[in-house]
């Protein structure tokens, strides 16, 4: 602290006549303060950063990461590459530390943002896009709300099979604690057959009360809905709004939302150029068509680009009066601090891909997805439960191997090897089956050593 | 520079990134093979980080002076930043097996432990992602705590005063709950018979700032919490502005059930321009069962995941929420200690008492609630009303002016503003004494500026990249682009 | 900014920087314990980093363009940098046991592998520290061999031309040789006559660029090697200007005994504003057993260390040289692999001559050696003779001027300028077209402005943090000062 | 490569009436030429950064670093503790990429040079500071002859136990092709009472013939030269310059060379805030008095503060003409690419630490390793060969356990520490020995898994 060598210190409350802070605080009641000898029970502190360094560090020691390791988790937070160049960019003194500037002040950073909105506005084929929220569950949440917002009906259909991490946030988005203003969650089921959503189920649970469709292009377990086309289209003769949840990282080699005539498009930041971390990595966008009808029910903000008095590009909000920071409690939901410097990361990416990174990177991702299911097939008792028209996930079932998913997993983590997610434990009637992630983080080398050690495991 | 868009320097045929050429158009089902490329740029791997570099020094952030109020601008330690890019930090997945994740476990319970002795609470959950996430959170668990009690049809009230931050009301609001606000009186706070006034069985909650960013303490708090209280209601404290009066006082001592610290600003995380963030919720027992999970226990080999009790409210966010960020706001309690946490809090009340004896000081600026004569906490809200009425020249202009001497924008204030043309800077602990008088002194020449030659200020900025803005109607449909397609079909590029 | 020196930023009591506080007095003997400390400047954390961002600032570098010749600006790939800065690279001491350095080991010996390839060249060293400590290197070798060969006393003289590296006959010299110089014929290299007169039992080694960094290859080069080793001496091939040959010849197939590449300029290692760099020293099998140790072998299990042979000169610096370059070196070679290099020669030999069409189309500049027909190699020496003598613009005032335009400086020539007002832009494989252009056009637009407002030019720059030299004597010893102390005691702060 | 795309390649050579490169390398006669099929030996390129970033992490790998294990190596490259913010600051793109511009475009660069040579020069009591050169042994080759050239006398006396690897640079720029051009190299014993310079013996080897006595505070082995002032007085009454090789870290708690004298200080970089990088994170300085007859004789260049006809504070070279780049052959010496970006590394650690912070680290430092010291001598068959007065290193004799070191050093390898410096291979007389470094890098822990390991493997 520069000021906190004590004759500084002195020198500033000498200015207001004090020769002690504590006069300062003579708003707040004798009886409201903390008054014990040593104030609070923390441990001493570490001043020096060659200690504090060394602290934590022998803390962060005791994880083990997805490089030293082969992690074939995904299911909401994917391990993909991350350019070098984007880890300096988000690094870059300028764009970590600020938080709200003017619009010549930030002048580079809302450009930044400009060019985030821009790139997966062409990515899914849609004009309009906000800057972006917490995660894809939150944005699957604030898209239903604009649903019933718009279309004025109190029901949404959701894939029975998402992500239960998901799908708890969307419970909480439509609940609600005055009666009658709760967004009922209703499930559609999957066809056993195809592992995609089962139209027949949709059609009957359809109705007059439906606000929006809510499925997932690829869906949680993997699978591409060859049939969105048709989805959106049932959804529409009900009256309801369409709204899909995206992998962007998919949109080089899938058809974009706008090919199917999806209503919103929502979900997730992190795949394009964010770690991980932990789960710190993710981030949710909401799109759409650039028509009055949902700009005024977005509640992120909306970074326009604009003109500077002297003609010279610049960026500002747009309709920022809808949002909780103009209306309060009248707002359109509520927005704050989110994820926005994962969008300069995002930028970036996509950026450097451009068209044809994005086709190249979806072909490989397919191809060693698919071989990689292929050969873990190959293991005696493990099957896949559908081997193709999946993206980068698949559901593997070990239910023949006769072991517990626990104990191969744990088997799996002494030789190096984070095993696919447990679904049995999130999903009902998936016992014995995980989600496993492929992306092209794996060489063909990891996947030999995935199934060697399944060999063994399983044998 | 003159850095054009991304999107326009396009040239066919380039690329940052090259992937193994593979074939897979045989696992696309055909109907979802995508026909048109995106519109992406087509860049060269040099070119787009030169691009995003030249973005970035046209970015201000903290290379100049902010004082952004609310925000508690500090500084970020860069040993956080860097272990945060290790791959211990970043390449962790957040369904790792506990056995594997051991050491963000360990910063979680460490974290927790030390919001626990600041604040008196029971438990934290690091989930939400943000102030207004904490708010929401405390919604979604003063929902289930009534809905539990067989209350949840009854009590649709939450309490809050016109100077909360507008996430409390919108949160409650989103939430499903009905909002009463609270307006101020002469003193800076609410009355408590307004406040006994709006009680009733219907009460859920009370969402309340103290100090709120005038930093004026309501010292009647302790009453206020007992009167929601015996009307049945929750008590949560937006601990927003906890700088002022962090080791000085505890949410829990005074009796509230629950509150929220932000990691972003009080605990020297990064903003990142806004996010990722951590709104830290923390409550007593009483609302423990309520919390999100993922929890983290410790147990005798080391620590353990808690899913979340039966009754939690599942989920505000998926999984542990922006836990990289815990990690650098546990290495800033580990840094500081208990006796420099207190420290800061002393001297960002101390600067804040300096900055407003300099600042009354200059013709054209007030302070709000004169009847409250105290010392203000980390903040005072001014107001530049007179010098508007005096010369034409509002708070934005002087914002703009200010950044031409490197100042960044200042706080004005959140809606409504109850003060004409209002502004709230916050010295906190981090900025030199240097660096307040040369802000003190920016805003002096700009006020005096603004009676000599109005115009100076009303056109400015002068010397950054670009200047003000035209006044467009971005919210007229036909005007607004959040996106380059949409401006070159309105505009035409 | 307007930034203070970071030794006027002083403020007593702070630091920016904590140790754990213990006495040790009594560890000092007492005649050589400090008296007075140190007159450093007490600067906060923060304000440390601000400031030296600020300084970042205002370095043009590589965001804007620099086509600084002879040093090849190229990108940097950032996947380098995070892998050098990572502790498997950065947390390496030189002296640990090869068991545990098998991976930087591994490094070395697949640039090795590499350079051989690209050179023909038995072995390589990569202790010498830059292109000139390259240089020197052959000169202490070339003492060695003639040492080793009973003629140590006889063969004192190096061969080189004027146009060859300052660093060539410099270290020569402070290796103790006498420097022959060649000049020019007007076709743009010295003729073999002359360096017949040269070549006696005298000579110790040739050193020579080619082509030199002017863009001409001496087609008799052959000739030149077979004469110089016919007289007795050793043949030494500065490969300073690769970047137009790599791939096209090989010094070994041209029968040079040894020659140099430097990392920092062809092999996309960052510059640094002037190293850590690495001039790679490859030799053949004659001059190999007099190369310094430690040097790397391939053996059954992995790597290991060869201390340098007995003839061995022993060290040019301190152990491996910058091996963290090394690195990133080979990460460049093994992204662009054989065709990838090659084309990168094409193209930059193909953007010379793209720009040498359109310079020589600007009023007031011309080329060197007009007898040299034809295309150019990597690079082509320029000439503003011209404009200086009709306007009294000189290629300074152009420099300054096109900083204006976001272009660093060009390169000028090395001493001694055989040409007037001499200026070598080098476009590489890895500025686009477009940036090409840009620069082609600024230049362009700055000649035209020397004959239309002569004083525009020489009174630039305008627009950069400040403006050109007063032209002080920076050589009187009552004038310099390297140091703020100096400053301080010649011009009183 | 932003050209590289058939169509962006065709239309420059369409530019130059061509279509194809090859014309373009007409000058260089065909059987010059490499002609083969495959042109080069060379695997094949891994053009994709996922790929490369595999690659080359796989490689790296096979590092054990000193992070992860616990390292006492020193002896002329040393693990400190760099802070985070000078990390920061040398991989800023404007500071890691660029090579030179004009006194304006590169003001920031030019002053971040004299905040460095300025703070050096501060610890080291010296007005003249050159830019850096390679490294600590060519800073102490090119100050001997710069005394050679000063002096016109052609012999330098120095330690005999000096670092081997600093010898022989220092050998190399003392020998000379032509006759009686080199400068003999003389070294002076040291005192095995004391373990520092023999002042007996500088005596006798002092004479009119001696341009230089070149000594290191601290020495090699690690010993404070308490006699710094005596040794100085001995040169100079022999008409010799007096040139000391100091470690810049120790200057916050040891005299600095003016002190005591010194006509001309060397040294290394590198401890102030540069990673050791496999002694890539070398840097050597030369720094005197600011006098002509000293500053006429520098290699390096000289960055001196200046004016703008405006006025302004800007930077620029001195004396460029003394250069090699100035005068080729005729120059002082030669200088070229150096290690400048590591002295912004130096200048900031340098401005961190203050008065203040080098002198508790100096402390902090002498401390641990005395520490260290008494805990490793207590070990049977250990001895500490000089258990005081020395700085970061001493001297460890392992003679009486009866093991070889390298069987000592591979048992401490398998428990993850790294042993010093074996001097049984370095010097003669030191069989048995190893050379110790201990800094604010070593926890009290760390010294305690050592000695436990000792006791061990020493049983």
């Amino acid at each position: 602290m520069p000021n906190s060598a004590p004759a500084l210190k002195a020198a500033i409350l000498a200015e207001l006549g004090l020769d002690d802070a504590e006069p300062l605080f003579g708003q707040i009641p004798e009886d409201h303060r903390l008054r014990e000898a040593l104030p609070l029970p923390l441990p001493p502190a570490i001043t020096s950063e060659v200690e504090l360094s060394r602290h934590l560090r022998g803390i962060l020691a005791k994880n083990r990461h997805c490089l030293d390791n082969i992690s074939f988790l995904g299911g909401g937070c994917w391990q993909h590459h991350v350019p070098a160049v984007v880890d300096e960019i988000v690094g870059r003194s300028e764009f970590l530390t600020p938080v709200w500037g003017t619009p010549s002040s930030d002048l580079g950073r809302n450009q930044a943002w400009f060019e985030f909105t821009s790139q997966l506005g062409a990515l899914l084929g849609m004009e309009m896009v906000g800057l972006p929220v917490y995660s894809w569950g939150c944005a699957a949440g604030h898209a239903i709300r604009m649903a019933a917002r718009i279309t004025g009906r109190g029901k949404v259909l959701v894939p029975a099979e998402m992500s239960p991490e998901r799908r708890m946030v969307v419970d909480n988005y439509c609940a609600a604690a005055g009666a009658g203003r709760a967004i009922e969650v209703v499930a559609i089921a999957t066809d056993s057959a195809t592992g995609r959503l089962d139209l027949g189920d949709l059609d009957a649970r359809l109705g007059a009360d439906v606000a929006a469709v809510y499925f997932e292009n690829p869906a949680y377990l993997g699978m591409i809905e060859s049939d969105a086309a048709a989805i959106v289209e049932a959804a529409h003769k009900a009256g309801a709004l369409a709204i899909v949840g995206v992998d962007p990282i998919s949109l080089g080699v899938l058809s974009p939302p706008s090919d199917y005539g999806a209503d919103i498009a929502v979900g997730s930041t992190q795949p394009l150029g964010v770690h991980m971390h932990g789960g710190g990595g993710l981030g949710g966008f909401i799109a759409s068509r650039d028509e009055a009808i949902y700009a005024h029910e977005y509640p992120t903000l909306l970074n326009s680009m604009t003109r500077t008095a002297a003609g010279e590009r610049v960026f500002a909000m747009s309709l920022m009066h809808q949002s909780s920071y103009g209306a309060r409690e009248e707002g359109k939901d509520w927005t704050g601090n989110s994820t926005y410097l994962w969008a300069i990361a995002n930028a970036a990416y996509m950026a450097l891909l451009g068209p044809l990174g994005f086709r190249e990177l979806g072909a490989l991702i397919l191809r060693r997805a698919h071989d990689a299911a292929r050969q873990i097939a190959s293991v005696p008792g493990i099957s896949v439960a559908h081997p193709s028209g999946f993206f980068k996930e698949f559901v593997v079932d070990f239910g023949g191997t006769g072991q517990s998913l626990d104990a191969i997993d744990e088997a799996l983590r002494v030789r190096g090897i984070f095993g696919g997610i447990d679904l049995g434990a999130r999903l009902p009637g998936r016992e014995h089956q995980a989600l496993y992630c492929v992306t092209e983080c794996h060489s063909p080398a990891d996947i030999d050593r995935l199934v060697t050690a399944l060999r063994e495991v399983c044998a | 520079w003159d850095e054009p868009l991304a999107m326009e320097m396009s040239v066919a045929g380039r690329r940052g990134q090259h992937y193994p050429i593979v074939d897979a158009d045989d696992l696309v089902p055909a109907a979802m093979r995508r026909q048109a490329p995106p519109e992406l740029p087509e860049i060269s791997e040099p070119d787009v980080l030169r691009h995003y570099l030249r973005l970035s020094q046209q970015t201000m952030g903290m290379m100049g002076i902010s004082l952004f109020g609310t925000c508690t601008m500090k500084y970020n330690p860069r040993l956080h930043e860097k272990l945060a890019a290790g791959p211990h930090v970043a390449e962790m997945h957040p369904e790792q097996h506990p056995d594997t994740m051991q050491g963000l476990l360990e910063c979680v319970w460490r974290l927790e432990d030390a919001l626990k002795a600041l604040s008196g609470m029971a438990r934290f959950s690091f989930q939400p992602a943000g102030g207004a996430d904490a708010a929401y959170t405390q919604a979604c668990i003063t929902r289930a705590y009534h809905a539990a009690h067989g209350d949840a049809d009854r009590r649709t009230q939450i309490v809050t005063s016109i100077q909360s931050h507008p996430c409390n009301p919108a949160t409650a609001a989103a939430a499903g709950f009905d909002i009463v606000t609270l307006p101020l009186e002469s003193n800076g706070y609410p009355s408590i018979q307004a406040l006994r006034a709006a009680l009733s069985d219907r009460t859920a909650a009370l969402f309340i700032n103290n100090p709120d960013d005038m930093g004026v303490y309501n010292p009647e708090i302790r009453d206020w919490v007992d009167a929601v209280h015996a009307a049945g209601g929750l008590c949560f404290y937006d601990h927003a502005n906890f700088n002022g009066v962090m080791g000085k006082i505890r949410a829990a001592d005074l009796g509230f059930d629950a509150c929220m610290f932000m990691l972003h600003k009080t605990f020297g995380v990064p903003k990142g321009g806004g996010g990722p963030a951590v709104g830290a919720y923390g409550c007593t027992e009483k609302l423990a069962p309520f919390l999100p999970g993922p929890l983290v226990a410790k147990d005798g080999n080391g620590f353990a995941v808690e899913p979340g009790a039966a009754s939690s409210i599942g989920r505000v966010r998926e999984y542990w929420g922006n836990i990289h960020q815990v990690m650098k706001a546990y290495g800033w309690v580990a840094a500081m200690g208990a006796e420099g946490i207190a420290e800061a809090s002393d001297i960002s009340v101390a600067l804040n008492n300096y900055m407003e004896k300099k600042l009354l000081a200059i013709r054209g600026v007030t302070r709000s609630h004169p009847d409250q004569p105290g010392w203000r906490l980390e903040m005072t809200r001014y107001s530049l009303g007179q010098l508007y009425e005096e010369t034409g020249v509002g708070g934005g202009d002087v914002q703009n002016r200010m950044a031409d001497f490197g100042i960044d924008a200042f706080w004005m204030a959140h809606e409504p503003w109850i003060f004409p043309h209002p502004f709230t800077p916050e010295a906190g602990e981090m900025w030199s004494r240097e660096d307040i008088d040369y802000w003190i002194a920016v805003l002096a020449h700009v006020c005096d500026e603004a009676y000599r030659d109005p115009d100076m200020v009303k056109s400015a900025p002068h010397n950054q990249a670009v200047g003000k803005l035209a006044g467009d109607d971005l919210d007229d449909p036909a005007v607004w682009a959040t996106t380059w397609a949409a401006w070159q079909r309105k505009h035409g590029g």
